[in-house]
């Protein structure tokens, strides 16, 4: 079943441009001011996981990738609880859980092209099993084994980035790299709503903007910074940032992971092809605690949360496959099973995860030998050494 | 302040104090609000004092020292959190050239009466970016004042003082300490730049501040039993530095050792050595050794234990000291 | 004489946006993409002298008015000329000259009321001749023997910030303040195009919207940031950065002092009056080098300089002055002969300005007692001191 | 290198050597293009080598490097020129927790081959920020290599290096010396973290780097004239320190004075006494001595003649070192 999409997006309460404004400025401000002058939020599946087409994003897609695209969100989803599990038995330090997030991290994954570049803030748990990556690379940084370690050139997933906003200028270099070899690679920058007002981000959109830089800005808007609703980062929707800078800004439905797989590609596609930057706002919901060390109690209203069960990536995408009897129940178990087996195997690992040895604070703090470093590893191993003669103090 | 607090409630009540006593002081920061920090030291502010001094911010370190610059010229008192150590740098500029030199700069016509908060030092098994000690950097800057409690008594009145000052203050807080209790007296018993001698001692002297305190107490106390009485020195003020009675005590012992959490190279153990070897040079029977991170970025938790010094470093160091 | 205004921005080299735009973000960035779409520029009176009316900004203005501004363009000029060739013999390190935008400065400084204040760059010369901020004052810092120094809340001009766009956070900050106080004031941060790409400049966009905080942001776009022409900055119109950030921005002719003025008390009464930031975009030009230490033949020609000149600030409102019959002669040679006098204070101010006694250094460095810089004062005192007695080495 | 070239020309040469023999080498910064730099020092490279590796960038110090490092990330070899030493606050965290960690972090699977070119260090007559010696925090910052010449030899051989090398590097040029010339050799003659013994002598030994080791030469030969033998040692190279050199040069000498321009307090001195002082204990005749700036903003140029060492005080504190 196909409808014409009505969405609007949520109306945020931003200020209305104030009467004062003179006429020439209110009629420039007029796309800012007025929210429902157009659509604001693309969406191709509703949350009752009906199909609506958008004129601007049409996607056409088989059952075959429909299926694997609920299989993504499934096991992502299923890797992420472990993940949580795992912390609350001990075995992680930490989890920032992504959940509610599914949809806009598979979205745009599966959206990248294989020489396509990700750089991912410490949420995109979804966006490196598209990727490729290994989860239990994901979770050496969380356990306290290493601070991330992967190879990023080996799937083209950079290291997570934890100072916020951090990785949106790596993201645009490397994107200018791009450009200077004529490839037509794009990068995907992903960042937080809350990310948005740091200066380094701003600082990207411009060197984005000024140098044509095949980058997509990927701002997963789920609506909070820690305990800060994200009417503390800004006043406008966040989509509309881009808009300042120069290039476009669209807002799509991040809990659909069509729009969110439509927009994206559009956008790679608009970045590779030699037209520049353009900023995607992700409107999703982080349905769990900002990390496993959070406690949202203290600050939102569980109506909020409930309110956006009913928006869940996942089961409008069931709705859909099952409504159109595009998944038999075969699939479903088959799905359930592999998930199991995930768990598993996540759990395994993490559990047979070896400690590093302590010399590995010497070990990479340099590429190049550095007579400091080599000196107090010295000192470090003849100092270790004399425990292990059982001569303590 | 009636009986045993923990580091974090003595601080708690330190804002609460200085929100109270004078209605220019205001609070700013990353998630300070409802939440009452990730730490919980502003826990409760927010709902009684109110928005508008009890500030929920942009997430920006910039934009937050940068706008407390701006209210402090305009006649307020801000205190700011920053929400982990490894979070200050992005401030680095507006704390480094404008809010340290903006005094000098205006030959003292304006004054900057802004404390900045930072929970700072490891041991607590976090991530990259939440254990680090940068101190040195702060030390190193003219203009700023850098200070780091140990104990709940200090953690409360240093923090008074720190925000009654109308200088810049660093205000680093020991993160792993928070939870630690003890008796916070009715008054500040020294002034915010003075250290103290925590356990007397003869043989050797250690030198921590902040979360390197307890373990040089625990280090001391270890020692008597093999019949060495180090006496143990808690700067409390990085910079300046009260080198009077640093000088004092080394000048009785002839020996000492700095310890703290931020890499040796560089650190404030060098100061602190280079200084001592000036004033106490007939005195020390050892050079000052200095027990430190080593250089290198903070390690994965599973390792922070071999980084960060403990017991048995300190010992060690003891052990060499006093085998000169 | 009045005329209607058809004045429109010199049309800068935009990319276009392109054609892979789906309609829906056609339409959403046709304000940003179209400049001729709107009218751009706003002027009060041509560079041929000629008043026009902009139906948003009226202004009325008696003749003393015309007359008081036309003064302070001359005066400002005067002092910022004679400051350069101090410069050149010897009595000034170095100036940084606002030759060509003193229109955007006086402008600027006549709109503010008493109770605003003003946060400049290091080339706000002319800002703080309306704050009547004693022209001496500011050569401290350029002679060296100070960093500027004069009581900002004396006449509510902050001193001069070096580092680039450091200051529109004091001023975004200084404006929360005025909110907390329930004041009716409103600030003033200058900065030029190139400190727009700074992070510090965004943040205090971001901080000035969420908190609506009564401060102007007024951007001299004199082309140039140094070498660096404004397409090194930005790819759209700089007014336009602040729709991205939800709230007002408008270009105004930088070389037309009424133009400045009318847009400027508007943008100040907007915000005092609780409808939050506005950023002003004063279209001008850098007219001299960059500073006395720079050598602009290195990178733009000269034909450009020689087409703003037609563009003059005080030719347009002399000539104005003059076809209207609004100042006789007498003005003009009264006003040579202040502007004489004014030279020559300046002149022998500055000579006589004496070197500061060396312990200096220590002076200002806390606001309360520290025993480092105690110590090592008393260090300085007693070895400077040893020389006196002749004991050189 | 045919001839004596100033420290600025030699500079250029080196970027140009580096520009031609690796294509992925490039040049980022502001006013580097047509105008090249406010030095001169990329004059005439974007001429010969384009836009695309001669690149004027935005007016944003934390976006250069950050973007210099996507390019490293990329393959690239990025070599970024900071305007002035105050205004290299802003890119503080891209330096000190990205570029200077990233090799850690990805457990050296990337490396961050990039420079980061300073003009720093006073003496010119500047107004404020134009003025500043930062190298303690970058040498205190595990991951970064921080180096400084003081002639054109060294200049242009440890540019060459230094770009060359896969590890961070900051390269400071001490900007009062641009036009200082000298020859020029063929190869470099040293490692690019080796120090130099640039006079020698047998009385003490004057430790120095970039701007101060010309002061230093000319106050050992001042010193000379009154019969006293003075060492200079060229440090070249602050993160990491040749301390082998130093080492073997003071338990020679006995007493050794470090002269910087940065503030003494927590300076790159008080690191070099400490690890002298370890080191050479007992064959210290004096304390290791300090001659730098005071713990205060680089002041108003006027008086700056008073702030920086300078001939005078070295020989000052060669006298105090001596009295011992
Ligand atoms: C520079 C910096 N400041 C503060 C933090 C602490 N911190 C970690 S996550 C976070 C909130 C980020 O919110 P958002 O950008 O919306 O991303 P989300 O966590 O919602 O995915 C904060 C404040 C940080 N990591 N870096
Ligand atoms: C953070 C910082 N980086 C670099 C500089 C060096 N610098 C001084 S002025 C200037 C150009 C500023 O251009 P713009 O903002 O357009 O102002 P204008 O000088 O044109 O008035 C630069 C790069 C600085 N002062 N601060
Ligand atoms: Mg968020
Ligand atoms: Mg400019």
């Amino acid at each position: 079943m196909t409808v014409k999409s009505t969405t609007r997006a949520r109306k945020k309460a931003a200020p209305a441009v104030p009467d004062t404004l003179p006429p020439v400025l209110s009629e420039a401000q007029s796309s800012e001011s007025q929210p429902d002058a157009q659509p604001e939020l693309i969406q191709l599946l509703t949350p009752e996981g009906i199909r609506v087409e958008h004129p601007d994003f049409p996607l056409t897609t088989t059952p075959e990738e429909l299926r694997s695209l609920y299989r993504d969100l499934v096991l992502v989803r299923r890797f992420d609880a472990e993940a949580t599990s795992l912390q609350r038995q001990g075995e992680l330090g930490l989890w920032a859980s992504l959940l509610g997030q599914e949809a806009a991290q598979v979205g745009s994954g599966r959206a990248m092209r294989t020489g396509d570049y990700a750089f991912p803030t410490y949420r995109e748990h979804g966006v490196a099993w598209c990727r490729d990556v290994d989860p239990l690379n994901l979770l050496g940084m969380f356990r306290g084994v290493n601070h991330g370690g992967w190879d990023p050139n080996e799937k083209n997933f950079h290291l997570y980035t934890i100072v916020i906003g951090a990785q949106t200028l790596h993201a645009t270099g490397y994107a200018m790299g791009i450009t200077k070899d004529s490839a037509d690679d794009a990068v995907i920058a992903y960042f937080g709503d809350g990310a948005s007002s740091q200066g380094d981000v701003s600082e990207a959109f411009t060197f984005a903007s000024v140098y044509n830089a095949p980058v997509v800005f990927f701002c997963q808007n789920n609506q909070w910074a820690i305990s800060e609703p994200t009417t503390n980062q800004t006043r406008i929707p966040l989509y509309r940032r881009a808009s300042g800078f120069g290039f476009p800004g669209v807002r799509v439905d991040g809990n659909d992971v069509l729009a969110c797989l439509a927009v994206t590609r559009w956008a790679l596609d608009h970045a590779r092809s030699g037209n520049g930057p353009v900023l995607v706002e992700a409107f999703t919901y982080r349905m769990g605690a900002h990390t496993t060390s959070d406690d949202p109690t203290r600050y939102r209203a569980t109506e909020e949360t409930e309110s956006w069960k009913v928006k869940d990536p996942i089961s409008r995408l069931k709705a859909y496959l099952e409504h159109e009897g595009l998944a038999d129940e075969a699939f479903f178990a088959e799905l359930e099973a592999e998930s199991e087996q995930l768990g598993l195997r996540v759990r395994e690992g993490v559990r047979n995860m070896p400690d590093p040895d302590p010399t590995l604070i010497f070990d990479h703090v340099y590429a190049e030998p550095h007579t400091l470093v080599d000196e107090e590893r010295a000192e470090y191993e003849a100092y270790a050494a004399s425990f292990e003669g059982g001569e303590n103090h | 302040m009636a009986g045993q607090l923990s580091i974090a409630k003595a601080l708690n009540e330190a804002l609460r104090k200085s929100l109270e006593n004078d209605p220019k002081t205001l609070l700013m920061g990353e998630d300070i609000g409802k939440l009452g920090g990730v730490f919980r030291i502003t826990d409760g502010l927010q709902k009684d004092f109110g928005e508008d001094r009890v500030i929920d911010t942009p997430l920006a370190e910039s934009g937050i020292v940068g706008t407390a610059i701006g209210l402090a010229l305009r006649g307020y008192r801000p205190v700011v959190e920053i929400q982990f150590d490894g979070f200050v740098y992005p401030a680095f500029d507006q704390i480094v050239s404008q809010l340290a030199k903006m005094h000098a700069r205006a030959l003292g016509h304006v004054k900057m009466p802004v404390t900045v908060r930072i929970p700072f030092a490891g041991g607590i098994g976090a991530v990259e970016h939440h254990s680090e000690s940068h101190e040195a950097y702060f030390a190193h800057t003219a203009g700023l004042r850098v200070v780091t409690p140990s104990n709940a008594h200090d953690a409360h009145w240093m923090l008074r003082q720190a925000i009654a000052s109308d200088d810049p203050v660093i205000f680093l807080e020991p993160k792993r300490r928070y939870w630690d209790k003890g008796e916070v007296g009715d008054s500040a018993d020294l002034g915010l730049h003075s250290a103290r001698v925590v356990r007397p001692g003869a043989d050797a002297t250690l030198i921590a501040y902040g979360p390197m305190v307890k373990v040089c107490q625990e280090a001391a106390a270890a020692a008597e039993e093999d019949g060495r009485r180090l006496e143990v020195v808690d700067l409390r003020s990085i910079s300046p530095i009260d080198f009077a009675t640093v000088e004092e005590s080394v000048k009785r012992t002839g020996r000492a050792i700095v310890v703290h959490e931020a890499p040796v190279f560089m650190g404030l153990g060098s100061e602190l050595a280079a200084r001592i070897t000036e004033r106490c040079f007939y005195h020390l029977e050892a050079p000052v050794l200095r027990v430190g991170g080593y250089h290198a970025p903070y390690p994965p938790s599973r390792v922070e234990e071999s980084y960060l010094p403990d017991l048995d470093r300190v010992l060690d160091a003891v052990d060499r000291a006093l085998a000169f």
